[in-house]
């Protein structure tokens, strides 16, 4: 079985995404220190934001040619220049993903969920959370539930990747009532509930930055 | 905003510029934020590597230095470093003893320590870790990313230190810090919120006359809030905490840390109210640091640490330390 | 109130209390308020005495120790000693060898000293005074108290205070002491006001992002108020100042003091700021101190101290020196 | 020529004078705090309190029998517990006076105008200051010019001194404009100007003590 038309994901793809997900991180910066500081410590826009731009500049200078090879270089870049949780988390997950689509120069949406899922394995497990511990993972594990299922009813590219966005945004707010078990958050106990966690956010914005790259290519 | 700085994105670099111009003893490599004791690596000599989000100024820098770190790896604010920095700063140190990496518990910190660990090993350096936990205002749980690595820091480092410039083997100099971690126990609090330079505000609202009991250093708020408290209550409060967990049966080292923005003045008071509460609940104090060590940028507050030592680890902690911050002996 | 304190009344005693049980070298009465060097008097040797406001610390009771004070009386906050603490401490390190008496110009200081000094010498105690006035911000005219004595005190306590170690007799301590003074400077600048424990609220208004040029260490205004600078303007400025009107012709000794609750990693920034500029002015830096050393409770800011030295001053900065603030060579 | 009737100023009186002087310290010390917030250092209220208190309490366990040894009981208690540039100056002023009064059991108006000039020539000397520097100065010397010229005048005790505090207090107010010369408002230059002398308002309260006293004697 092929894979539906306008499916097809290769290195020009994933290195808009990163620059879509680079604006979308910038715009969003300051909206994402906010939110790190009532439970935790007031960096994660000025993280996110140190990572994306060394990523993109990095991809820019020598552009990997494949889409392996572009998430492959990101994440190393997030290691190399984040820092704190995030850096190392967003590092694995992106790595992870990027060897799993190996050398293949276009991959399909499936291969892409394939890889995103590996990514996800290993965010949990270096970082040991668990769903609804008011984690990254509470965005990124719907996403990717949601983007299979999209999948599996055979939706585009573009459509399921929509699915994952709504359902990362969906997860992302479902972790305000939530209490913190992981990361700093998890300092303030019952004080962490009634706040939106700022990993999660920028997992959705992530997210989302796919869904909008494979919109515009639609 | 009331910050002495360019912009926030330069921070740290500009304070790396202000350490190398300032010590002459330290090898500032500013451009991969290393901070480094001239003259390393020592033949034979264990390396102690530490580090951490920068904001907490003395440490780790300004222990830089004979008998206690050999280098440091300063993150952005708040934030720890990347692993880069680690392997870097290992590479550089190893004499082949092998490396000590001094690391705090916060999952950023132990996270980036362990990638760093990973791959000096595959560079042929005999890496050990040991994690800094002795914050008993979070409780060591599947509930929590587990005790916070405050005070302590400055008490392993400064041990493990004596013991590796005596020449102990890795292991041994591992198993001191290991030691002076399980004896020490820290709790903390704030009078004020803290302003990161990215920030450019308080990172919460703490209303005058309110303070938080149980902070990290981070500018996170603590586990509680209160009415404002006098110095004798804060002590009485802060040395409970601490002696309720350790429960020493021997003498302690004490730090009666300010958390930046605390004026001496008011933490030499504090101090005394510190010594005596533990008079009170019968815990020797057989050494004694006041003073500005493990900060929280301009955070107003103070925490108290007591360590548990035996006759070894005195000894270690009296050894000659010559570093910007701690100084004595030589 | 964002203070650590239990009552205001007690500031003073309490943190006396605090020192007197963190230093073993040292002896504190903290009932006369008087804090001394362990084992004085020193047979044959001249004593430094000094004091002033409390709010400065470490300034002066920090640099109580070998090679620097023998005695330092603190006064209430921002407030001179009295006579009578001068009076007692100078009866008490006197060895037959003379005092010192190392003056901040205030008003208060001034007034209170010399009343000290003329009970001391009806006891037969010989003094000799040094005034320390190096604040270039204060026009020192017929139309001013004069200039005010800050960071310079630092630079004039620990160079006389090696001097007497070495056995100088008193008119050569007093000699280096004045010369210390006369090719010191500072200029100072304040990003908040200060709170003091009696008035539980900041003594003026700083609005967020305007500053104060020309500062003292007593939370006063200072001359000039303006709008945010950043670290390198300030350093610009500052350093223009300094280096104007002392003109120095060789090497200086440099300070870059915090006020309090600026945190250290700006204070190196500043530092990295003020090299720039002092390496533009073509002033060579031969000796470089970063730190909160002469403080104003809990203000936020900075001040540039310089002191231009000959060979024998230089030597006598690097001589060993063993205080709670000041330690090295021993 | 003898003093007019109710003229006489024994030590009971100034032991009088002392428990309302350091009541109405009490009473204005906040403000005295506030007036050396501006251009001073904020501790001029606690300075005074401080030492009123310290020397009505000397004077209570140990009482002078002589007005002379009430006044310099009052100065070397300011000048041992006040500190700063007030305490040696209040400490002089007092000593001063106290002296020139000398063993007399009671005191006339004139004498006390005397001994109270020769205070505050003590007070000029020590501290160098001269009128319209903008010190306390400002309020003793007017007040020690009105209380002169009432007695001249043939004022009874209590009209004299009543002359003297309104003359204190009227030079008090007139520091606002003045741009300080002496003390630590000095270094304010012109931004000084504009505020009242906490000093010279402190010497007000002193004298307007001195009047109380007598009115409430007549
Ligand atoms: N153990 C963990 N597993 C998964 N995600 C985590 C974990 N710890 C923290 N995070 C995520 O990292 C985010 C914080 O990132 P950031 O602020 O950049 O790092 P730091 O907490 O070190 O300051 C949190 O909001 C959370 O989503
Ligand atoms: N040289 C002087 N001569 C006369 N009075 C002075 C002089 N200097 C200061 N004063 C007075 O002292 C007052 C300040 O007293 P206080 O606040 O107690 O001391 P300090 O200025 O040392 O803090 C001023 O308001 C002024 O009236
Ligand atoms: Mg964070
Ligand atoms: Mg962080
Ligand atoms: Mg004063
Ligand atoms: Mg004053």
């Amino acid at each position: 079985m092929n894979a539906p038309t306008g499916s097809a994901v290769d290195a020009d793809f994933l290195r808009r995404w990163l620059g879509t997900a680079t604006e979308s991180i910038e715009r969003e910066a300051d909206h994402l220190t906010e939110l790190d500081s009532p439970i935790g410590d007031a960096d994660h826009g000025g993280n996110m934001r140190r990572g994306f731009r060394a990523a993109r500049t990095a991809v820019e200078q020598e552009p990997p040619d494949t889409p392996g090879a572009v998430l492959v270089a990101v994440g190393r870049q997030l290691i190399s220049t984040v820092g704190g949780a995030s850096g190392p988390l967003y590092g694995t997950l992106l790595r992870r993903a990027g060897k799993s689509l190996g050398d293949e120069p276009t991959v399909t949406a499936a291969q892409l969920r394939d890889a995103l899922r590996a990514g996800v394995d290993g965010v949990a497990q270096l970082g040991g959370a668990v769903p609804e511990d008011k984690t990254m993972l509470d965005a990124l594990l719907p996403a990717i539930d949601a983007l299979s299922g999209a999948l599996d009813a055979g939706g585009s590219l573009a459509e399921v990747l929509a699915a994952a966005a709504q359902a990362a945004e969906d997860g992302a707010k479902a972790t305000i009532p939530l209490r913190a078990r992981k990361g700093r958050a998890s300092y303030l106990g019952d004080r962490s509930i009634g706040h939106q966690d700022p990993g999660a956010t920028s997992s959705a914005l992530l997210i989302a930055a796919l869904a909008q790259t494979a919109q515009e290519a639609a | 905003m009331r910050m002495l700085i360019n912009v926030p994105e330069t921070v740290v670099a500009d304070a790396l510029r202000g350490m190398s111009v300032t010590y002459p003893d330290l090898t500032v490599d500013v451009e991969h934020r290393v901070v480094m004791r001239k003259g390393v690596p020592y033949e034979g000599k264990v390396a102690l590597v530490s580090g951490g989000g920068s904001g907490h100024e003395p440490l780790h820098g300004g222990f830089v230095g004979r008998g206690m770190l050999t280098a440091a790896c300063p993150g952005e604010v708040f934030t720890s470093p990347v692993p880069d920095q680690m392997l870097r700063a290992a590479a550089a140190v190893d004499s082949g003893a092998g490396v000590l990496f001094v690391v705090k518990n916060y999952t950023g910190d132990v996270l980036n320590f362990d990638m760093a660990a990973e791959l000096a090993e595959d560079e042929g350096v005999q890496v050990a870790k040991v994690l800094v936990n002795d914050d008993v205002a979070v409780t060591d749980s599947l509930y929590t990313a587990g005790r916070r690595g405050t005070g302590a820091t400055l008490f392993v480092e400064k041990i493990a230190g004596a013991a590796a410039e005596e020449g102990a083997p890795l292991d041994r100099v591992a198993a001191i810090a290991h030691q002076v971690n399980e004896m020490s126990r820290t709790f903390g609090v704030a009078l004020s919120a803290v302003t990161t330079p990215a920030k450019g505000g308080p990172t919460f609202d703490l209303p005058d006359g309110e303070l938080e009991l149980g902070i990290g250093i981070h500018g996170e708020p603590g586990r509680e809030r209160r009415g404002m408290m006098t110095s004798g209550e804060i002590a009485d409060f802060a040395v409970d905490a601490v002696v309720d967990d350790l429960r020493p049966d021997g003498p302690v080292l004490l730090l009666v840390n300010g958390m930046g923005a605390t004026p001496l003045l008011e933490l030499y008071g504090f101090a005394a109210e510190v010594h005596r509460v533990l008079a009170q609940r019968q815990v020797p104090v057989a050494r004694s640091l006041v003073g500005n060590y493990v900060t929280s940028l301009d955070m107003a507050g103070a925490s108290v640490t007591i360590c548990q030592v035996d006759e070894e680890l005195l000894r270690l902690w009296d050894a000659p330390v010559a570093t910007p911050a701690l100084r004595w002996g030589c």
